[in-house]
């Protein structure tokens, strides 16, 4: 095996696709594409095509139409937007938001900041695969509920929600609602022709598209309070110079993200890693058996300290569960929620495979991780029961 | 996060690791743990007389706490027995060139240091007494 | 000449220059610098440090400590955080801003947006040249006066306002002092060091870094409210997958922007310009003669519509003022706070040169815009006074 | 901004633009302007019987403006003298493909025809009275 670090951390980010960074390059050449799409001159207005077409092939990909899709710098922004801006937009009709204690921090920070801002949340609690079930929805939604805001494909454990079905219970009672899909593209469908979403947060950097660029799908007519003021740009919701080669270089990983070609692979690769390491004795999988986006494998190691087993392996690069918690020392709040102790947290990792996971990679990290999970199980010989519960 | 290569080194090859065979002279064993640290650390040290001969060790913690418990060991070597109870984390911290979060942890290898040296003044005391 | 378009809006975004545009590259290529920079395995961790070699570039280029710069979107988006920040995380202290009318909109709508939310603003008034006296913001100051904005180099005009006198009146009265620096960098010097500035916003795609990424400058101790929750990132303060490739540009950028060495060269471009276009009849300079950037000129030609103007040269690219205006039809608010009118105002152009404007291009765009004056002037003729007045 | 074809045409190559010399016969002028569009426009429409000879004007405004005014020059030329009153603004703004915005300053112009029609009017009422 190379000495090159093997990346198995597709859920906390991608390399950009070379076809993306293609595309990209075009618009930081001296003579690219890089007025600004704001300008009235040819130059300005030729970026703005370009743009536009970005803004073609996202919404493409989501089976939306193009002018519901909003540019943000994130899937957190978007989240940000979205919340902020539909619980303040609405505040004299409704101060009731509820979300759940497995969505990313850019959600629950956000709803925090809300409940500190004299709004109500509703924390819903998954069961112990990680799923809200959409009656716990329609049970939570009270008259003054505003938003109900629910993420698709879970970041650290896979498991994928039934948005579909939340948003009937949503839409029946005339509720917003928002949906973090930041994982999703290229894994698993966002039909937003289907789904009765109002917003919904994209990214580009978890599907081969640079950092720093996302968008947030607007249902035509919802209201949004903006974060930001200064400049016409998206319609003044979200002013600043737009970032073509960042956009275009998003169009172009959406573009490419086919679910269908891709998924099944990706799903292939994630077994692979699933039967091999299957064979550790007392590992269990976090999250629901098959409701999952075939990205990631969530596993507990028992017995083992997830900061050990990383470091035993720091050749694969895996990660305990959200990057932007790695410096943070508490349990992860989404194992948490699915009923694992502290300890079987931080005994666990995340393994997220993407397109270019190669076969021998698995077989690598297999066999390391089993090796070190003996030499560390060895180390720790005699430890008391709670080591492993 | 940065481990340096002390830590890093001590993580890979750890030394001493293990038990004594049952009924080996002089050994006193300490033990300790924080749940909500998620460490656990048990001690063994060989007295013969007053100068520690060997130690060995079991540990299920974090890098730093591993590395942190090889250092122990090694470090208490030969040296007088009431070394034992004076272990200094903070100096320790710095050797490993551990992040202050890890203190807490450390703290746990103390307590079960302090253990053995309990144990050991319980037995001296006894052998003195007999 | 060639047919290719002369770019002379350099004030409203600059290409990405070479240097800057590989090192990005570094970050878009399939096994470069792509993890993600709060991953705490070691392909994170790479990325990491070159996100902290960036901030240490751009915190040299202004004279500041490295932590005291934060990353953002852009200017924009450190306007909105310096000044909702500030407002608000002081707002039981006091709820008085002060700014000006010829701040850019990122600063004018915040204003705006603040005034909507019970807060109380000033906006001062700069004179025919464009400059705001230091007394003017003394006397401004009242008891609960919590924030100055003031930008330093005028996007429209390129007029200078004296930091320095001015930091000097809100320190003596501990007001914190926001600067909108967005046009500065490599143009006219910003000695954080010399200032008492507490909040500075700045932009990496003004000076030939990439859109879409900027940093504020916060003074150690200076409270701010975020606009974003979720995620450690930049201390809590502006939550995000920080974007490598964008963060390493923005370094690179300010690393090559040597204000010493390009200042006389934009300079001597913008000079000979003005040389060949103030033999038109009738032409004015807007803003002060002396204290102004190099890089922009901004003119008057009365009696020919700024709009025909520009497409009777339209392979010139030029703006009437900020791209970010460039399909509203009201005239800027910068010219009429300088006393022009709307006429005149829209009868303005901006010129701004750039690192590669080329003598040739200067003097190929005296001889069309003079000509183009001509032909409209001709087209006009017999036109009221008050077309040029 | 994007303009079309026809207004970038018409833009950098206008026709009849000026006057017509002093004394020509069956000529009237109409002017508008409105200051806060910052657009003026002087017409002047050569009649002779009940036909529009020819048409000369002079123009200040953006470029939608002047092509406007060498379309509407050109398309009077020939025909019978009261299409001068009967100007579709909609179906200019259309054939130039102005956006909507421009609407204000094409019925400037629509108010110049008005006036030259004004004109017409007055001065063939004279000659039928002389
Ligand atoms: C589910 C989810 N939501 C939001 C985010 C934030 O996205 P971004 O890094 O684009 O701000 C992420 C990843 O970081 C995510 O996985
Ligand atoms: C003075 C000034 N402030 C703020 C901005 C906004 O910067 P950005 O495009 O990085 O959001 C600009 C330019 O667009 C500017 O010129």
């Amino acid at each position: 095996m190379t000495k090159r670090t093997i990346y198995l951390d597709y859920a906390a980010t991608t390399p950009v696709d070379p076809a993306v960074a293609a595309a990209m390059r075009e618009c930081l050449e001296p003579d690219g594409n890089f007025a600004n799409p704001s300008s009235s001159h040819s130059a300005g207005q030729r970026a703005l095509g370009r743009v536009e077409e970005a803004r073609a092939q996202i919404a493409a990909r989501v089976s939306a139409p193009a002018d519901t899709i909003w540019f943000t710098s994130g899937a957190t922004e978007s989240d940000n937007l979205a919340i902020q801006g539909a619980m303040l937009a609405h505040r004299d009709q409704g101060r009731h938001l509820i979300t759940s204690r497995t969505e990313h921090k850019a959600v629950l920070d956000t709803a925090a900041a809300m409940e500190k801002q004299g709004f109500e949340v509703t924390y819903l609690v998954c069961d112990s695969d990680g799923l809200i079930a959409p009656e716990q929805v329609a049970a939570a939604i009270k008259d003054d509920t505003t938003l109900v805001s629910i993420m698709h494909v879970n970041n650290e454990t896979g498991v994928v929600q039934d948005i579909t079905a939340i948003g009937e219970c949503c839409r029946s009672r005339a509720v917003l609602l928002h949906v973090d899909a930041a994982q999703s593209i290229g894994k698993v469908p966002v039909p937003l022709d289907q789904w009765a979403a109002d917003l919904v947060a994209l990214t580009a950097h978890k599907v081969y598209g640079p950092k720093g660029i996302g968008a947030l799908y607007v249902r035509p007519g919802t209201k949004l309070a903006p974060l930001m003021y200064g400049g016409a740009q998206e319609r003044g919701v979200r002013p600043g110079t737009l970032a073509t080669h960042q956009i275009v270089g998003m169009g172009q990983a959406y573009e490419l993200a086919d679910t269908d070609r891709e998924a099944p692979v990706l799903a292939a690769m994630r077994d692979r890693l699933w039967a091999g390491l299957s064979a550790i004795d007392g590992v269990r999988l976090n999250g629901h058996p098959t409701q999952r986006s075939p990205h990631v494998l969530n596993l507990v190691f028992p017995g083992v300290d997830g900061e050990s087993l990383r470091l035993g392996i720091a050749e694969i690069a895996v990660s305990a569960g959200a990057a932007c918690n790695a410096t943070a020392p508490e349990a992860s709040h989404v194992l948490s929620a699915l009923g694992l102790s502290d300890t079987l947290a931080g005994s666990s990792q995340r393994f997220s495979v993407g397109r270019f996971t190669e076969p021998a990679e698995i077989d690598y990290t297999i066999e390391r991780v089993t090796a070190e999970v003996a030499r560390l199980r060895e180390l720790a010989g005699g430890a008391p029961a709670w080591c492993t519960n | 996060m940065g481990y340096s290569l002390e830590v890093q080194q001590r993580f890979h090859s750890p030394q001493r690791v293990g038990e004594f065979a049952a009924g080996t002279p002089g050994l006193v064993t300490g033990e300790a743990e924080d749940r909500t640290l998620n460490v656990w650390v048990r001690v063994q040290v060989q007295v013969v007389g007053t100068v520690i001969r060997s130690v060995r060790y079991r540990v299920f913690g974090c890098p730093h706490m591993l590395a942190a418990a090889g250092w122990v060991a090694e470090a208490l070597q030969g040296r007088e027995s009431h070394t034992m109870r004076e272990l200094d984390v903070h100096e320790m911290r710095e050797i490993l060139d551990a992040p202050v979060e890890k203190l807490g942890k450390l703290l746990v290898l103390e307590d079960a240091l302090q253990a053995c040296w309990q144990a050991h003044f319980v037995s001296a005391q006894a052998q003195k007494g007999s």
